[in-house]
């Protein structure tokens, strides 16, 4: 199903969450066994270098698990994660970290994710100047460098974080991550936390930069209009599994799941106005007891008893658009 | 929980050995307990005697087996200065060193509380800056020099409370107790106070961070915004938070005060445990020590339990699964 | 530091201003400034070396403040002590003792509580459990009985304090530091730096520790307090610093026993001077603590 | 009528006969008697009416026949067996009494109230060592612990208050025996209460606590006297603070020249030096404003009046210029550095004292310094000598001289039980001599000559430093009086309404 | 006979007195909302829409004070109301609703605890009534199984369900007017529909008339029936939501609109709007808008007032943008 190389890849990824090891407490049965979230199960994703692909899904479904798997910053329980073609697993220390600097990642909350007390410069620069990429002579011109890339104002580089606004913070972020020359961001949620106006700022830089460098995006998000304007590809994910995927067009003109569509109508969109608001239906369950079968299911207007009992698999429905759905076996 | 708590007790169970064998070398170290207990004029034959009886002669890690086998048959070994069981030591005297310290920390936390609760609530109000500043004094005094203005003050001075020693005791649960009678009680709050002062500043202070602490958060304006009066804001939806970082400093300080009241003890002439332990070290008599430091241990665990419980109970979001 | 950061706010520039912003805190810093001059400049502004026995004469014990010495060529102007040392002097040389202690102490306990507090919250797991259970042991020591037994082992002496309270100190600052390094530790900032590859014990040390500094700085400054007293405590018990050589605290523990005579100046004026140095480094550690505490402050 | 007394000494346990500590046998003079008293330092009758040595190694007491235990038996001179069988062999017992009865090989009934004590060795102290040694019943005590004593059981004696209750580290509470055999206790009822803290015991007194307290801090003193109505009763005690010089020909850490390096020689060991130090200290200025009138200055181990006290010993001149001229020729014209070692929690101003002494060394050129150590790491060390100065206040508690020739001057014997106190291990034959004359000599003159000949060779060799003879000092409400009865002990024997 | 409006906002000032001087928050805030009316409150971050809220409520904390201006609800003043009556009005006949769920409800007590004593804070009635309303009003929040979620801690329930049981809370008493601070900004879209729902059965039913404080456009299109756009403590634009969103008059909204992506094509780069928020304690003379304007000129060094150049559409701007 692929033809282009893929930037990451990620193969039947599991995370699980809450493991540990059976200790001599849980041989005697005297430890309560762990209450264990699968946070990411038996994920699939291809993301085709130069791509964008969106992710979408609700609150707590995994997608932040999962971009940190994509980058490397947890290991699966189960499965692999391919780095430009290879497993992370084989890789020696030294193509591991290369590896590691191919996908950065850029964060939710521009307030946090900056060390308050460093230096503009140091958290710009720092993993440049650590990993060899820059000497210190050429420090302070590579810094300017970088941040002017993310649109800031070189001359603030000696300033802390709590003297910039949250736009300009984003782009700090921005700035941190492309000074190790990486060729995949994970933006996870990175322009959540900013208001309209700034958000349209970052969002623009995305694109210049995505021109410019040729990059590749994993962009998660749970804001629906932000993927569709940005995304070549969405992949939709529900309590751990990818449910939907398909290029961008086609998953908004046509969304196959249940779930897609459901997600779809309750978009706030400028045109509807004065709209009535229906109540949803059924409980949104908890990703500690997912629901047997199809983890939609009690959600699910077109619920079957098979749902109940055999998870679908995802199938391939139209050209690149796959979905898991056992309506899709009826027709 | 069960499988907690046996953890937490397999932890202090590695903490008690620990601490034995601590006490052991220690010991040693600082001195021979024959050199200080057996009488100057006592001759060479009889001193062997004793050595031997006491079990001295032997080397040291023979002499910790001795403890460790006694000690697995609930025999803590016996005071080498009181010829008497040394848990039935410690025992005898723990009841008054743990009144003294639940009074004191009564105290702390009926004087504390409120002021650190004013003092949070109004952190511009002359008063508050004063106590403030007045908590500095009572952390920076001597606990020594505290006690003995007491002393003066109350007892020499204005001849109200009695200057030492405890009062009438009432026998209850086994042990012997002075806070049932009113006798008992005069004699206890000197001590108390005295014991109290440091605790009530840190008390006062932690209580007044926390209220500053809690007071801009969300639900409490939340809670104004239900138009509740601002009696039960405070007492409800702020103290109710105040209280849980409290509870665990003052269950930690309720062991450090049992542990720790010994110079309250000796001014104040106190029979507690505190003073048996500054005896006991002074005389070098070891099962004494060991044993008094196993009891602490254990009551420390026992409290640290409780704590934790209270905490839970205070905090529903603490889960015993993770404490351990 | 580099000029063109200081043109801008720094958060310490920033820190500073809102310190000097609080007048008892700046009262505070001057007495502590102060006192620290007075200590260190007390061979040059005392009548008499109270460490050196050739310059006390046992015939002026207890003399009553203003005082004329023996030979006739200094007043005690706080009076004298038991051994006719002048109390004068003697405040300022035992400051210099009780400071070195206090500050000596908590600044070693706190460099090793910190680290390992740190190595706690970093490598986790048995290293973690092994580290906070000796804490819990440490604190659930008697001070005295510590006290002791390094006083068998090495012997009396300032030294042997410092190495006391330091043993009976880390823990704290280890205990603090752990909980505040787990907290930072989920932080998203550290997550970047796990992103950007940079190896561990910097991202303990450069990344974290400094976003621990805070409640370690006011630990710090309790400490120093709680330092100082101790080794008062200490000394009352007979276990401080040389008896020829008195700090603060053992000044007071000295003049403890005359409380009741009525010779009160003995403990008094130490015990003055003893309260007025805590309160002036707790005032400046409390506002510290207020300024540097990101919860008590908006933007 | 109930007298609350303040006591300082920590009490062990009520068997009379566990440990020979200063608290437990105050507390034992209450309950049990003694076959011989030692009273104002002679020898009185107690339960033993008289007694008499049949030969030099054979003594015969005739015992009182008046006598009942608390519980109303007789007491007959099987108790008086019993007791001394039992007192060789507690269980558990550390400072024995064991030693009082060292030369005594058999004690046997003539009747029951005559005993027929023998000696293996000849030995006129019997008398004396028997005065340390209390009676316990046999009936009750042949069946008793020393638990059964602590919990009251077994606390059947033969003295003149009863027990009540026993709360270990706070009081002991007696009542009165109305039928003491010596008169009717004055006291119906009696508060015996642990104070240990010397301040506290002074508010103690001062708040109406306590009706009397022993051992007054020096400090408290002035205040005390002050006080309208508070009387204070000092009396010169047995008491002697000595500083001993070590004797050790090793290098020592705590001896060393100006510039802090060992000395090769140890110069204490030049009696020259001894002297100088001895002579350098002003023994006015430290019990005047140290000790504050309460002591004595000491020229030798014994305080006036005292059997061996030796009056032709002249008091020891404060000469500052003589003692820089005597280091000087021993030698040290610079002087050198000395480390004195003093516990503190032991003698009352002992710090204090060092501290004086070190000034008044410190001006001859003997730099001093001083290092203050808990009793329980000082004992040890003093013990092994490895100190070169360490203070000691030896207790004179026989009130004769032979006491401290034994355990502090006669050169360290471990197997013979000589010298257990000579810290500084000092070794002169003379002195060895005499010692072992005296012990044999039943003749109390030409003994005494004996002891005075050794009081005056030892001080010309300045083997110790004497520095002053301690006061004991109590203090009472005003109307109340207290007379000394045995050494420093404290009891309510001692204790009487003022004009009675 | 006129209708008295809900609520007559009329001037509203709320300044903050800070170190780096004086911050004005809210500076001269004017609108009117009838009965049963839905204003959607909109503005960039830090624009002044949570204070005015909050001065609505009575609820502005020190250093902030409300300098000015009158809050007219129900024809009563309430800035000049005493603080017993205010708290009767408050939770009762005004309420409000926070922006984040995680942090509105009081972690430690349980939820009957927090919404029954909202009830009893107003009504004398029995505990058992109040429980009984409790539950009543979670159940017409969609909330299924109420009796079990009563009894619940906040922790216990995920975001969406929290933000439920505040809303229930606020409509206890099913008050005049509710204030709505961002109170989906932090949910799910589904979630979020949800809770629309509600709050627009409520304004339906009721006559409940409400303020949403947002900052996005999508949800006020769908939602309300007016918009008021806030920029730097002032409205700059207020009218019926069609018009506003369809011919925006002020260029800020219109550059609101503009970067909204679904206004833009995709893949394209958004119309954003230049330069930045601008700092209020440093605002220009003239309209704070006109350094990132593209149609400033040079009256904007003045500043603009409220002008109604068509029926019932009021703007601050002296270059208002021509209807098509
Ligand atoms: N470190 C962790 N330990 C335990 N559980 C975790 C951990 N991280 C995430 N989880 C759980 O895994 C699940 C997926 O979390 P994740 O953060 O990936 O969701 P998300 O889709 O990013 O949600 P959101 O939109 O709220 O950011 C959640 O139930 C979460 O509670
Ligand atoms: N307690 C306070 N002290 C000082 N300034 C404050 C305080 N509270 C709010 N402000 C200031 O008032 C202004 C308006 O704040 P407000 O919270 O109303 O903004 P907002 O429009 O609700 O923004 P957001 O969308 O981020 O919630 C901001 O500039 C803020 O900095
Ligand atoms: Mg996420
Ligand atoms: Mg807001």
């Amino acid at each position: 199903m692929t033809e282009t190389p893929a930037a990451i890849e990620l193969r039947q990824v599991s995370k699980r969450f809450g493991e540990r090891k059976p200790g001599l407490l849980d041989r005697l049965g005297l430890a309560r066994p762990p209450a264990v979230t699968r946070a990411v199960d038996h994920v699939d994703l291809h993301v085709a270098e130069g791509e964008v692909v969106g992710l979408v899904g609700e609150s707590g479904c995994g997608k932040s698990t999962l971009g940190r798997l994509a980058a490397g910053l947890l290991a699966p329980s189960d499965g692999e994660v391919l780095v430009g073609g290879r497993r992370m697993a084989d890789m020696d220390a030294r193509q591991r970290h290369a590896a590691r600097m191919r996908v950065q990642m850029i964060f939710q909350d521009p307030y946090a994710s900056l060390n308050p007390r460093m230096r503009v410069d140091e958290i710009v620069g720092e993993a440049a100047r650590i990993h060899g990429l820059v000497d210190a002579a050429g420090f302070d011109d590579y810094v300017c460098a970088q941040m002017r890339r993310a649109g800031l104002d070189p001359a603030l580089r000696h300033r802390y974080p709590h003297q910039f606004s949250g736009g300009q913070r984003q782009r700090i972020g921005i700035a941190r991550a492309l000074a190790v020359q990486p060729q995949v961001l994970v933006c996870d949620e990175a322009v959540a936390a900013l208001d309209v106006s700034i958000q349209a700022q970052i969002l623009n830089l995305f694109m210049d930069l995505r021109q410019a460098l040729g990059l590749t995006y994993l962009f998660i998000s749970h804001d629906l209009g932000v993927v569709e304007h940005l995304s070549d590809r969405v992949v939709v994910m529900y309590l751990g599994r990818v449910i939907e995927t398909a290029p961008v067009e086609e998953l908004f003109g046509r969304p196959n799941h249940p779930y897609t569509q459901a997600l779809l109508a309750e978009v706030p969109r400028m045109g509807a106005r004065h709209k009535t608001y229906s109540a949803i239906q059924g409980e949104i369950p908890s990703p500690l007891h997912p629901p047997p079968g199809c983890h939609f299911h009690p959600r699910c207007p077109h619920a079957m008893p098979r749902c109940k009992v055999e998870a679908p698999q995802l199938k391939g429905i139209a050209i690149r658009h796959l979905s898991a759905c056992h309506l899709n076996d009826g027709s | 929980m069960t499988g907690w708590l046996l953890r937490r007790l397999a932890q202090a169970a590695v903490v008690v050995v620990l601490m034995t064998i601590i006490v052991f070398a220690g010991l040693h170290a600082i001195g021979n307990p024959v050199d200080i207990l057996i009488g100057q004029d006592v001759d060479q034959v009889e001193r062997a005697r004793i050595i031997a009886e006491l079990g001295l002669d032997q080397p040291l890690w023979r002499q910790y087996l001795a403890f460790v086998n006694g000690a697995l048959h609930g025999n803590l070994g016996t005071s080498f200065v009181y010829n008497v069981p040394a848990v039935t030591l410690i025992l005898q005297r723990l009841p008054a060193t743990l009144e003294l310290a639940i009074a004191a920390l009564l105290i702390a936390v009926a004087v504390g509380v409120p002021l650190g609760l004013f003092a949070g609530l109004f952190p511009e109000h002359p008063l508050s800056k004063l106590l403030m500043a007045g908590s500095i004094v009572g952390f920076s005094l001597p606990t020594f020099w505290v006690g003995l203005m007491l002393i003066m003050a109350f007892s020499v001075g204005l001849g109200w409370l009695p200057a030492s020693g405890r009062g009438e005791t009432v026998q209850l649960l086994g042990a012997q107790w002075s806070w049932p009678t009113l006798d008992g009680l005069r004699h206890l709050l000197l001590p108390a106070i005295n014991l109290s002062l440091f605790k009530t500043s840190l008390v006062m202070r932690l209580t007044r961070a926390n209220v500053r602490e809690v007071m801009p958060m969300e639900f409490v304006k939340f809670a104004r915004a239900k138009g509740l009066s601002p009696m039960r804001v405070v007492l409800v939806h702020v103290l109710r938070n105040t209280l849980i970082p409290l509870v665990t400093v003052l269950g930690l300080e309720l062991g450090s005060t049992i542990a720790f009241a010994v110079v309250t003890e000796s001014i104040f002439a106190w029979p507690g445990a505190g003073k048996l332990i500054l005896d006991s070290i002074n005389a070098l008599d070891r099962p004494v020590i060991v044993a008094y430091l196993v009891v602490v241990v254990c009551l420390f665990v026992t409290l640290n339990l409780i704590v934790d419980i209270l905490y839970k109970v205070l905090d529903p979001r603490v889960r015993l699964e993770g404490a351990a | 530091m580099n000029t063109v950061a200081l043109k801008h706010e720094s958060p310490w520039r920033r820190n500073a201003g809102e310190f000097f912003a609080s007048k008892t805190a700046v009262l505070g810093l001057g007495v502590a400034v102060l006192l620290i001059a007075a200590a260190l400049l007390a061979p040059w502004i005392t009548p008499q070396n109270p460490y050196d026995l050739n310059q006390l004469d046992v015939m002026d014990a207890r003399l009553a403040p203003g005082a004329l010495n023996g030979e006739g060529t200094f007043h005690y102007w706080l009076g004298s002590d038991g051994q006719g040392r002048d109390l004068y002097s003697g405040i300022l040389y035992g400051l210099r003792i009780s400071l070195l202690v206090g500050v000596g102490s908590a600044l070693i306990a706190g460099v090793l509580g910190t680290l390992l507090g740190l190595l706690a919250a970093y490598a986790g797991g048995k290293t973690d459990a092994l580290i906070m259970r000796v804490v819990d042991l440490l604190l659930s020591f008697p001070s005295i009985l510590v006290a002791m037994m390094i006083l068998a082992y090495l012997g009396k002496g300032v030294g042997n304090v410092v190495l006391t309270l330091v043993l009976l100190e880390w823990a704290y600052y280890a205990r603090t530091a752990r909980g505040q390094a787990l907290v930072e530790r989920r932080r998203e900032y550290v997550e970047a730096a796990r992103c950007l590859d940079i190896p561990g014990w910097r991202i303990m040390l450069r990344h974290i520790l400094p976003n621990c500094l805070p409640p370690l700085i006011v630990i710090g400054t309790l400490q120093i307090a709680r330092a100082i007293t101790l080794e008062a405590t200490l000394s009352f018990l007979g276990l401080g610093v040389p008896v020829t050589e008195p700090s603060l605290g053992l000044l007071i523990a000295n003049g403890y026993q005359y409380m009741l005579s009525g010779e009160y100046w003995i403990s008094f004026y130490p015990g003055i001077a003893l309260l007025v140095t805590i309160v002036a480094i707790n005032l400046v550690g409390d506002r510290l603590r207020d300024v540097l505490n990101p919860r008590t402050r908006r933007q | 009528q109930t007298l609350s007394i303040g006591f300082a000494d920590p009490l062990s346990s009520l068997d009379p006969q566990l440990n020979n500590h200063a608290g437990d046998r105050s507390v034992d003079l209450h309950f049990w008697d003694l076959l011989v008293e030692n009273k104002a330092n002679r020898l009185q009758p107690g339960l033993a009416e008289s007694w008499k040595n049949l030969d030099p190694r054979t003594w015969e007491f005739k015992l009182r026949k008046d006598v009942k235990w608390h519980d109303g038996k007789p007491f007959t001179a099987d108790d008086v067996i019993f007791s001394y069988q039992r007192a060789r062999n507690v269980p558990g017992s550390v400072a024995t009494f064991a030693g009082y009865l060292r030369t005594v090989e058999s004690v046997t009934a003539k009747d029951p109230h005559t005993l027929v004590i023998k000696t293996n060795i000849p030995n006129p102290d019997l008398p004396l060592n028997l005065a340390s040694v209390h009676i316990v019943s046999k009936h009750v005590g042949e069946k008793a612990a020393t638990d059964d004593y602590n919990a009251g059981r077994a606390v059947i004696g033969t003295g003149p208050y009863k027990f009540v209750s026993y709360t270990p580290g706070d009081r002991v509470v007696m009542t009165r025996n109305d039928a003491y055999w010596d008169g009717k206790p004055y006291w119906e009822k009696v508060n015996y209460r642990y104070i240990n803290n010397a301040a506290a015991r002074t508010a103690a007194l001062l708040a109406g606590d306590v009706d009397v307290i022993d051992k007054v801090s020096v400090s408290d003193l002035a205040r005390l006297k002050q006080s309208s109505n508070i009387t204070v009763f000092p009396y010169d005690g047995l008491r002697v603070m000595l500083l001993q010089p070590s004797f050790n020909p090793a290098q020592s850490p705590y001896l060393t020249d100006n510039a802090g390096n060992p000395l090769p020689k140890n110069p204490l060991l030049d009696q020259r030096v001894r002297q100088a130090l001895s002579i350098a200290i002003n023994r006015k200025a430290i019990t005047d404003r140290i000790l504050q009138d309460t002591a004595t200055e000491a020229n030798q181990w014994m305080p006036k009046g005292t059997y061996g006290y030796n009056p032709e010993i002249k008091n020891i001149a404060f000469d500052a210029a003589q003692a820089k001229k005597l280091l000087a020729d021993a030698g040290f014209p610079e002087g050198f550095k000395l480390t004195m070692h003093v516990p503190n929690d032991r003698y009352p101003q002992g710090p204090e004292t060092a501290q004086a002494v070190a000034q008044f060394w410190t001006r001859i050129g003997v730099k001093t310094q001083v290092e203050v150590v808990p009793w329980s790491v000082y004992s040890g060390r003093a013990n092994k000598n490895e100190y070169a100065m360490s203070m000691l206040a030896w207790g004179n508690g026989t009130g004769e001289a032979s006491y401290a020739l034994v355990n502090v001057l006669a050169t360290v014997d471990k197997a013979k039980g000589l010298g257990a106190s000579n810290w500084g291990h000092y070794s002169n034959p003379a002195v060895d001599k005499a010692l072992a004359e005296s012990t044999a000599e039943f003749d109390t003159a030409r003994r005494e000559a004996i002891l005075r000949a050794s009081a005056k060779v030892v001080s010309d060799d300045a083997g110790i430093i004497p520095l002053f003879h301690y006061r004991n000092v109590w203090a009472a409400k005003k109307g109340l009086k207290v007379t000394p009865m045995t050494s420093d002990r404290t009891a309510a024997m001692m204790v009487t309404r003022d004009g009675k | 006979m006129t209708i008295v409006p809900t609520l007559q906002v009329r001037n509203l000032q709320t300044h903050f007195h800070t170190r780096a001087g004086v911050l004005r928050a809210v500076d001269g805030v004017s609108f009117t909302l009838a009965r049963g009316r839905i204003l959607g409150l909109v503005g960039e971050s830090g624009s002044g829409k949570s204070v005015t809220g909050f001065s609505i409520m009575g609820l502005v904390d020190p250093p902030g004070r409300v300098v000015g201006g009158e809050v007219l609800f129900q024809g009563r003043d309430l800035t000049k109301l005493p603080p017993r009556e205010m708290r009767a009005l408050q939770g009762s006949r005004i309420a409000m609703i926070f922006q984040d769920p995680m942090m509105t409800l009081n972690p430690v007590l349980r939820v009957d605890t927090q919404m029954i004593e909202a009830v009893r804070a107003h009504e004398r009635v029995s505990h058992a009534q109040a429980r009984e309303r409790a539950r009543d009003t979670l159940g017409l929040m969609g909330i299924p199984s109420p009796d079990e979620r009563l009894l619940a801690y906040p922790h216990q329930l995920s975001g969406g369900m929290r933000q439920r049981v505040a809303i229930a809370i606020a409509m206890l008493h099913r008050p005049d007017l509710i204030i709505a601070d961002e109170p989906t900004t932090a949910l799910d879209v589904t979630i979020q529909a949800q809770i629309l729902s509600e709050v627009q059965k409520l304004a339906r039913q009721q006559g409940t008339a409400l303020i949403w404080i947002t900052h996005d456009l999508s949800v006020v299109a769908g939602l309300a029936d007016e918009v008021a756009v806030m920029y730097a403590g002032r409205i700059v634009e207020h009218g019926p939501v069609d018009a506003v969103l369809d011919a925006p008059l002020h260029p800020y909204t219109t550059g609101l609109i503009g970067s909204l992506p679904s206004n833009n094509r995709r893949g394209q780069r958004l119309r954003q709007i230049p330069g930045m928020t601008p700092n209020l304690l440093d605002l220009p003379a003239g309209c704070a808008f006109a350094a990132r304007c593209p149609r400033a000129g040079e009256s904007c060094a003045q500043q603009p007032g409220l002008t109604e150049p068509r029926p019932q559409r009021l703007v601050r701007c002296f270059y208002p943008m021509e209807a098509a």
